[in-house]
């Protein structure tokens, strides 16, 4: 049930000071910064467009680390996280998510012709093959899950990184989501690299605004206005020119995401 | 009578294990000028720095003026005293250095201003009125703009001079001002010293190896062996007709070392 | 947020791994910037006055820029031109040669105290330039520079934590991965601070000893 | 094509708070640098104390313990600082640490003298540190307060590990954009070494304004 | 006739801005005993370290056996001395210091023994032999296993002897051996000298403020001042009857200070 505006102490506090902090991760198509250092991507479109509607003219966006997202909104550093922090029940426990924004399946970059044949995160765990992973984020989790020992979950500090860690031959896949994987094909535009995309058995992940513990009420909000955008088609027109698809994030809920895998 | 300006009593100091002062009593009386000699390690410097506060005592007492230096009145008893005691005491001495210790960094003028001003609250332009006249006397004030290292051994001491006499002090202290200096230079500042003495009424203890001077600046003269007095007396008898071996015996080497007396 | 044993012992093996790894980069680094420093002081000197400026140019130059940009440098854009490093022997490069161009200072001040007439009688004696170099001059030299050189690597050790931007586990990037799996940053940073704490406490004890042992010299 | 002069002014923009951090960083650390130093030549052991304690833990832990517990830790118990501020805190405190022990060494290399003059002057304890030792101090830590302070302009570096959009950050913000790792890490190379040599050529300036009329004072 | 063992042709030699030798000319022949004596600073110790090739010179000639010294033939012409060429030429001199340059790291005996195990290969247990031999000469046997830190300056100076002796130089070059010493230790050294004197054959240079040493001792004295040679004559002739005026002032000044001639 949206809680009236009124009783939303934290929303009253982010339009008293006209902007949002929101923390991002530098990592395009999710987040972009022009060459005028304007922040844009697609989490980041989409939650300037609901704080604008919910009354709060402007964000300000922090870049940081996806390891460092969650404890530095607990540290209260930052009032919302718009990354592509993909939903999973130990992230739930830990933030409050708004309905799903973005969606995206996993990825990985590897050599041409894939010479050692990947397919799952499970076939890491194999002969001592390297995969790498952002610090935090939901890939290295899968990896480590799907038993690939620590040593092999390379953390990588980003996508460029990444790419070009396979291309030296650090590692023998850089795993992110599909569209991330796309996007730094695109700049590099290397003939010897292939992306493997889905991930099998990899589950199709979604993110959503995360807030702090508390902020229920301005969770609520954000859901209202996002709910709003996504049936008057707004929302498809924000997220589609990056890739992404309106239709993934409408097709499921935060409820099913965050429940327990089975 | 009149009271004696300095009263040593007993006075004891080692320097770790070595006992430089055992038991030393000597008085000066004010307008005095003293002339302290004897030879190297007797402990000439040490009493002068014991008046400076600048070493502590470790037995007796000391009077300036009727009043304790190293100890004041408490709860009917004597006991040591504290910084301010001490801060108002040395308002009643100065002292001059063998290696004159300027302020490397500050002008002539503000060597000799700063004390004043700092200490007595005196404002800068009486200080600095003050400080040309002393620099004056001193024959150095066409020097007030340069700053220490521009300046001779013997230009440097009689600033230093001027900045001791700045302050006003009762007492002055001079330990051997002359014998870091070319001997070229040393005259300069024995002719200050003539002046300061002629001129007045401070009460002078004077460290020197300088006997000639020693002998027509002093009214009286100290000879020290191993921190003891050996002998005291009015120059004209001490350096015509010493009544010590040990005086003797030291004079007659300076004599020998080719040292007017 | 509260503190949790339970979590620090939980966490303990990981970072004692990386304790491992920090303490390798260390003293790989140390050896490397030893050898550096004296490469570099020896160069400085050189005769060949091209040679001997370009050294000095290029000593400055990593000295005053950043040893993570420098990292960043050697792993990603060196590959380019075909030199690949593992993470580690990157890491290793860079700390070597960046705490090179320190040790070199130390190197060349400990040479400088070497009086002229040392030198003055080894020719005299008709050394070589290397045997005066081998024989006379450094063995002079280098005993007191033992505490500078030391009181470098400590600051060395210091800065591995520089090392994860290239990917090695060392005591940092290990407390980050653990921070970044449970969402919890107070124990393992805390726990990092109090290893560097102690290491570093233990590394100023030995180092008094050797400012003791080395610092002065008999003529 | 790509926006290269954008980018470009991307880094200066990173460039502004890379000299923002090391003049406020510099700042504070100068003023911890006098604190403590002088805190370790008081009379009452209490500061004596502090200030040992001070100068051990920060010179002790590394700078990036300090900077992640200064920007994650710190909140908790209810501080909460902005990346800039907690940038030049972390710094300024660590490098200050270092400079302490400058401020230290150089006033005991004031001859004793100098203190008795002031005795012989009547001047207070105070008086005598403000008008007399420190002033002759000061030249002495110059050169080494030079050095800190290139120290402090390359460690600002590290403050990109906790997103503040330093040079270093930039330049990796660049990278991603572009996916081009060659220009962005040149650039601020090369603007680092710039900035470093502003740094020694004015400290060198200033030590010869200074020393003026003290030639032959100083050996 | 003999060939001189070291002919100087014309050298001079400038430190920036001021002439030390302008044009000095002169010869030493093998076995002769050289004694250079002058004022301060009038470039004594620069012939010795322009013969041990401690410095350069700027123009002139050096022939030691009738080899150029800082030249070498190259092309039928001739060209600057190369290190190897040097190298070969140092071979045939030796140095002793004023103030010793013993290597502080070593024993006394690894200083003896470096160079002719270093430079001429000669086996440790020869060379430690043959140091053994020179030590015993020297008085200093006993203290083969000592630091020099640990040894008195007329020790070490002792020492420094032996290890130049050591390389078998044909030309020894002593630069005011005596003067870093205490008067006591003085003698020791003397005596070491005395005995080199007596016992070899090499041509010797000695720069001296030992007159009555240089006296006794030398074949020939060359009086210098202000890089040239004044005056050069037997000993005896020198001390009691020098002819210039320059010579005569000098030793007059150095009687007076109460040096034995
Ligand atoms: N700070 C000190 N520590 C140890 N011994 C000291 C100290 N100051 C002085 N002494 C010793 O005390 C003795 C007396 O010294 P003092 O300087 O008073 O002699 P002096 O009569 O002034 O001699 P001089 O004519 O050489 O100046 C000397 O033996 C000296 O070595
Ligand atoms: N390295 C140098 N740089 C500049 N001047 C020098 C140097 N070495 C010597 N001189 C100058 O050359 C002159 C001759 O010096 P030299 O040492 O040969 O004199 P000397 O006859 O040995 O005097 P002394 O008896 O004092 O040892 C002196 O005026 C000296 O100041
Ligand atoms: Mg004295
Ligand atoms: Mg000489």
């Amino acid at each position: 049930v949206p809680s009236s505006a009124q009783d939303n102490a934290k929303l009253e506090q982010l339009k008293a000071q006209g902007f949002a902090r929101v923390a991002i991760a530098n990592e395009p198509p999710y987040t972009a910064v022009g060459a005028d250092g304007k922040v844009s991507g697609a989490a980041p479109d989409v939650a300037r467009e609901v704080f604008k509607r919910l009354g709060v003219p402007d964000i300000v966006a922090s870049i940081s680390e996806y390891g460092a997202m969650i404890p530095g909104l607990q540290a209260g550093r930052h009032d919302v996280v718009t990354a592509g922090l993909f939903m999973k029940p130990e992230r739930c426990a830990a933030v409050v998510y708004s309905e799903p924004v973005l969606c995206d399946a996993e990825a990985l970059l590897v050599k041409k012709g894939n010479p050692k044949g990947f397919k799952s995160y499970a076939d890491f765990a194999k002969d001592g093959a390297t995969v790498g992973a952002p610090g935090g984020g939901t890939e290295e989790k899968l990896a480590l899950d799907a038993g690939v020992p620590r040593a092999q979950v390379i953390v990588v500090p980003d996508g460029q990184s990444g790419l070009k860690m396979v291309q030296d031959g650090r590692i023998d896949a850089y795993s992110l989501p599909v569209l991330s994987i796309n996007d730094l094909m695109k700049k590099a535009a290397d003939e010897n690299l292939e992306v493997i995309a889905p991930v099998e058995g990899a589950p199709v992940y979604c993110d959503g605004a995360a807030f702090k513990k508390g902020d229920e009420a301005l969770r609520d909000a954000f859901n209202v206005e996002l709910a709003k955008m996504k049936e008057s088609g707004e929302f498809a027109k924000i997220i589609e020119p990056y890739g992404f698809s309106a239709a993934a994030a409408m097709s499921t809920t935060t409820a099913k995401l965050c429940a327990p895998a089975q | 009578m009149t009271e004696p300006i300095i009263k040593i009593d007993a006075i004891s100091k080692s320097f770790g294990n070595f006992q430089v002062l055992d038991g030393l009593s000597m008085q000066v009386m004010p307008r005095e000028k003293l002339a302290l000699i004897g030879p190297s390690g007797s402990g000439k410097t040490t009493i002068l720095r014991i008046l400076m506060t600048l070493e502590r005592i470790d037995a007796g007492h000391i009077a300036i003026e009727g009043e304790q230096l190293y100890h004041m009145p408490k709860n009917g008893g004597l006991v040591a005293a504290d910084e301010r005691h001490l801060t108002k005491m040395r308002q009643k001495i100065g002292m001059v250095f063998q290696l004159f210790n300027l302020f490397p960094h500050m002008s002539v003028i503000d060597n000799v201003t700063l004390a004043p001003m700092l200490t007595k609250g005196v404002a800068r332009a009486a200080a600095e009125k003050r400080a040309m006249e002393l620099l004056d006397m001193v024959g150095m004030s066409e020097k007030a703009k340069a700053m220490p290292a521009q300046l001779s051994g013997g230009q440097k001491q009689r600033v230093a001079i001027a900045r001791a006499l700045a302050l006003q002090p009762k007492i002055m202290l001079f330990d051997e001002v002359t014998s870091a200096l070319d001997p070229e230079l040393v005259e300069e500042v024995l002719n200050v010293l003539w002046k300061l003495c002629a001129e007045t009424d401070m009460t002078m203890l004077l460290v020197t190896h300088e006997m000639g001077f020693a002998h027509d600046f002093a009214d009286r003269v100290l000879f020290f062996d191993r921190g003891k007095i050996v002998e005291e007396g009015k120059p004209d008898e001490m350096f015509s007709n010493p009544k010590q071996e040990r005086t003797q015996t030291f004079l007659r080497k300076i004599i020998a070392a080719g040292h007017r007396v | 947020m509260e503190w949790d044993w339970n979590f620090v012992w939980q966490i303990m093996p990981t970072l004692i791994e990386g304790v491992k790894i920090t303490i390798l980069a260390t003293l790989l680094g140390s050896v490397l910037a030893a050898v550096v420093g004296l490469g570099i002081a020896l160069g400085r000197r050189s005769p060949n006055r091209i040679l001997a400026r370009g050294i000095g140019f290029v000593a400055e130059f990593i000295r005053g820029t950043p040893l993570l940009v420098q990292l960043y440098f050697i792993f990603y854009v060196l590959p380019d031109i075909g030199i690949l490093l593992s993470p580690l022997v990157a890491g290793v490069i860079g700390l070597g040669l960046h705490y090179g161009t320190y040790t070199a200072e130390v190197y060349r001040a400990g040479i400088d105290n070497v009086p002229r007439g040392q030198w003055e009688a080894a020719k005299a004696c008709n050394l070589s330039a290397r045997q005066t170099w081998t024989r006379v001059i450094l063995p002079q030299a280098i005993p007191p520079m033992i505490p500078a050189l030391a009181n470098y690597f400590i600051a060395m050790f210091k800065e591995t934590p520089l090392l994860s931007a290239i990917t090695v586990l060392e005591l940092m990037n290990q407390a980050k991965s653990v921070a970044n799996t449970y969402y919890r940053y107070i124990e393992p940073i805390t726990l990092v601070g109090a290893f560097f704490l102690a290491i570093s406490l233990v590394a100023v004890v030995l180092l008094r000893w050797l400012e003791h042992r080395y610092g002065r010299v008999e003529r | 094509m790509t926006d290269w002069s954008g980018y470009l002014s991307l880094i200066l923009q990173g460039a502004v708070v890379t000299v923002q951090l090391t003049v406020m960083g510099s700042a504070l650390a100068l003023v911890m640098a006098f604190v403590a130093g002088l805190g370790r030549l008081s009379r009452f052991a209490g500061l004596r104390w502090l200030a040992t304690a001070y100068i051990e833990f920060f010179r002790g832990t590394s700078i990036f313990v300090q900077l992640f517990f200064a920007y994650f830790v710190l909140p908790f118990a209810g501080i909460s600082l902005t990346p800039l501020q907690a940038g030049v805190l972390a710094l300024g405190l660590n490098v200050g640490a270092y400079a302490a022990e400058v401020v230290r060494g150089a006033i005991l290399s004031i001859g004793k003298e100098q203190y008795e003059a002031c005795i012989a002057l009547n001047l207070s304890r105070w008086q005598c540190m403000r008008r007399i030792i420190v002033p002759q101090a000061l030249l002495v830590m110059l050169p080494t307060f030079g050095n800190n302070a290139i120290e402090l302009l390359k460690a600002t570096s590290v403050v990109s590990l906790i997103s503040l959009a330093d040079m270093t950050f930039q330049a990796n913000i660049v990278r991603s954009q572009t996916g081009n790792t060659l220009f962005p890490f040149a650039t601020i190379l090369i603007l680092y070494f710039a900035f470093a040599m502003i740094i020694t050529f004015s400290i060198r300036a200033l030590e010869r304004r200074m020393a003026r009329g003290l030639d032959g004072v100083r050996n």
